[in-house]
């Protein structure tokens, strides 16, 4: 009887694991929302929100401080404002997790810019990797 | 036997230390960092590698009530907890320079520091016990019940949008340029074999210090 | 920091965690010879 | 005595020592309060904290009152008579569990309402969270009465309570927090029940299959 049990115990939680990789529950651990996300959810002003994306090529620069770049998942876009130092690797074509609140321009005035980067692994093929170019 | 396996595991080491921190080159986008993952990826597979044992060990333990299975769990304990610790150091050494921060409350990461705990947590119900039956049994409980937030880590990246990047190998292709492949194929290699070397060191330790 | 320092910290802390484990088991097997050396003795 | 009895006998007889010692809710029951005083106190008091100190003071509450019933035992040694009874162990693990889910729906009802009156919190969505309350009690009642008597034979036992019963019930913790924020501001709570379904099956499957391990003599 107990050997019984334990093999249900066995199926359903294999089984639920199975649930969890269809996807049932892809939706639910959510670090960051896309651009895409961010603009068709409505949104409460009074809340940070953390957006995710690539940082667009050619949109990353730094005016008086203030570092402003654009963050794209393919189809929305969403411009950011950050006035500080990234410590990351942050490079144009690589990703970003961006926490802050909207501004009232539709910008993300950023509290705090993470790098986020890809799995994919090459040698480089310019002398110099972004790694000792760094942010500007 | 002993001797040749712990030989061939300290040679197998030093191989994959040269490899990752001479032969490897640079990657072209987080130039020298790479190097962490020849020791962060290894170490995740030996914690996951550990924690298996320590399941299918405790399970057997359970079952037929044999010192020698108990052993070997609780040296797989042991061990899970070992690797798992050093899953998160490294990780966390390679996130602040390359990430910008230190930790990120993403799936990959808690579920990381989780399964840490459960084994620290096995650990400790094991030499709280009143008596050494009852602290083998109760740990063996935990080490079972641990082992199912092992696929939860490794899928996470997968299942959950999290900051932490994707498998690099998995069945839809290798994003690893062959140059990387290779020393980290060794140094997996080396870990694994350090790791059945210290389950078996552990396990022989145990049994010697039952029979006294 | 250099890169270098991140990596050399990442092996650093592997050798210091394997290690300190290493030597434990081993403390603990000149622990247990002992001791059965003194039973043999004794 | 057909097992469903003997489950209402022994949940009759927690509850019974429970309701005359008092020993475990007002207990559990304060320092919940506490906690939800210290995390409303730093976290400036806004409605917006308001769900997250509601679950988080309840699981530390669960775990305190859940810690209390493995003293009992190990002081009055109740489960190792009750042991002796004939019948499966299941029924005791069953009775067990539907005594800490009473406590724990007593405790959750009070911190609801503290809560309400300490965070201005709005009271929408109150049917969303009985039943996230209800199913997050089962999930949780089941980690808590395996872990107490798991931990009922450990030196310091209460102290690892909550290393191991916390990082357990993380994803109810995720769940319950979701939820209540989803039911006070009326959007759709999205995955967050399948979560705690999950959970909960997971749990009250494993719970009494590894309970007959952690009891037997």
């Amino acid at each position: 009887m107990k050997r019984v049990r334990l093999a249900a115990a066995v199926l359903v939680v294999v089984g639920s694991l199975g649930y969890v990789v269809a996807g049932g529950l892809r939706e639910a651990v959510v670090y960051y929302v896309t651009p895409t996300e961010l603009q068709s959810r409505p949104l409460d002003p009074r809340r940070p929100v953390r957006v995710g994306g690539q940082v667009v090529p050619g949109s990353l620069r730094r005016e008086g401080g203030v570092l402003r770049f654009v963050l794209s998942d393919g189809q929305a876009q969403v411009a950011v404002r950050f006035a500080g130092s990234v410590e990351g690797l942050l490079v144009e074509g690589q990703g970003a997790v961006v926490e802050g609140r909207l501004g009232p321009d539709g910008a993300l005035d950023a509290r705090s810019v993470v790098v986020k980067h890809s799995e994919e692994y090459t040698p480089p093929r310019s002398p110099l990797p972004p790694a000792e170019r760094s942010a500007p | 036997m002993r001797p040749f396996a712990v030989g061939a595991t300290a040679a197998l080491l030093s191989v994959g230390l040269f490899l990752a921190l001479w032969v490897s080159p640079p990657d072209s986008y987080q130039g020298e960092y790479v190097r962490i993952l020849y020791v962060h990826v290894p170490a995740a597979l030996a914690a996951y590698g550990a924690a298996a044992v320590a399941c299918g060990a405790s399970a057997l333990y359970l079952w037929r009530r044999d010192l020698r299975w108990d052993f070997v769990g609780r040296a797989g304990a042991e061990l899970a907890a070992l690797f798992s610790g050093l899953t998160l150091l490294t990780g966390m050494l390679w996130g602040k320079p390359v990430w910008g921060v230190w930790w990120a409350w993403d799936a990959r990461l808690v579920t990381t520091a989780v399964l840490f705990l459960l084994y620290v947590g096995c650990l400790l119900v094991r030499d709280l016990a009143d008596d050494p039956e009852r602290g083998r049994r109760l740990s063996a409980a935990v080490a079972v019940l641990a082992f199912l937030d092992v696929p939860v880590v490794h899928y996470s990246v997968v299942w959950f949008r999290t900051l932490h990047q994707g498998p690099s190998i998995s069945l839809q292709g290798v994003k690893l340029a062959p140059e990387f492949l290779l020393p980290l194929a060794v140094n997996t290699l080396a870990y694994l074999a350090l790791l059945g070397v210290l389950l078996a060191e552990r396990a022989r330790l145990a049994s010697l210090e039952v029979e006294r | 920091m250099s890169p270098w320092a991140w990596v050399l910290a990442a092996y650093g802390c592997a050798a210091l965690l394997v290690g300190g484990y290493v030597w434990r088991l081993w403390c603990r097997y000149r622990h247990v010879s002992r001791v059965r050396l003194g039973e043999a003795d004794g | 005595m057909r097992a469903w009895r003997r489950v209402v006998a022994v949940a009759r007889k927690d509850l019974l020592l429970e309701w005359r010692g008092r020993d475990a809710l007002i207990p559990a029951g304060s320092f919940g309060l506490a906690v939800l005083l210290v995390l409303g106190l730093v976290s400036g008091g806004g409605w917006e904290a308001a769900p997250p100190a509601l679950w988080v003071s309840l699981l530390l509450a669960a775990v305190v009152a859940a810690g209390r019933g493995a003293d009992r035992e190990g002081e009055e040694g109740t489960l190792e008579a009750l042991l002796l009874y004939p019948g499966s162990r299941e029924d005791l693990f069953w009775g067990r569990w539907l005594a800490v889910c009473v406590l724990l729906l007593l405790l959750g009802a009070g911190l609801w309402g503290v809560q309400v009156l300490l965070f201005n919190a709005p009271t929408r969505g109150v049917g969303v969270l009985v039943l996230a309350g209800l199913l997050s009690a089962f999930g949780l009642a089941a980690v808590g009465t395996l872990l107490a008597a798991l931990l009922t034979h450990v030196r310091a036992g209460p102290l690892l309570m909550p290393l191991l019963f916390l990082p357990a019930t993380v994803p109810v913790l995720l769940a319950g927090v979701r939820l209540s924020e989803a039911a006070a501001s009326g959007a759709p709570a999205g995955p967050w029940w399948g979560v705690l379904a999950v959970f909960d099956l997971l749990f009250l499957l494993v719970g009494p299959a590894l309970f007959e391990v952690v009891v037997e003599a």
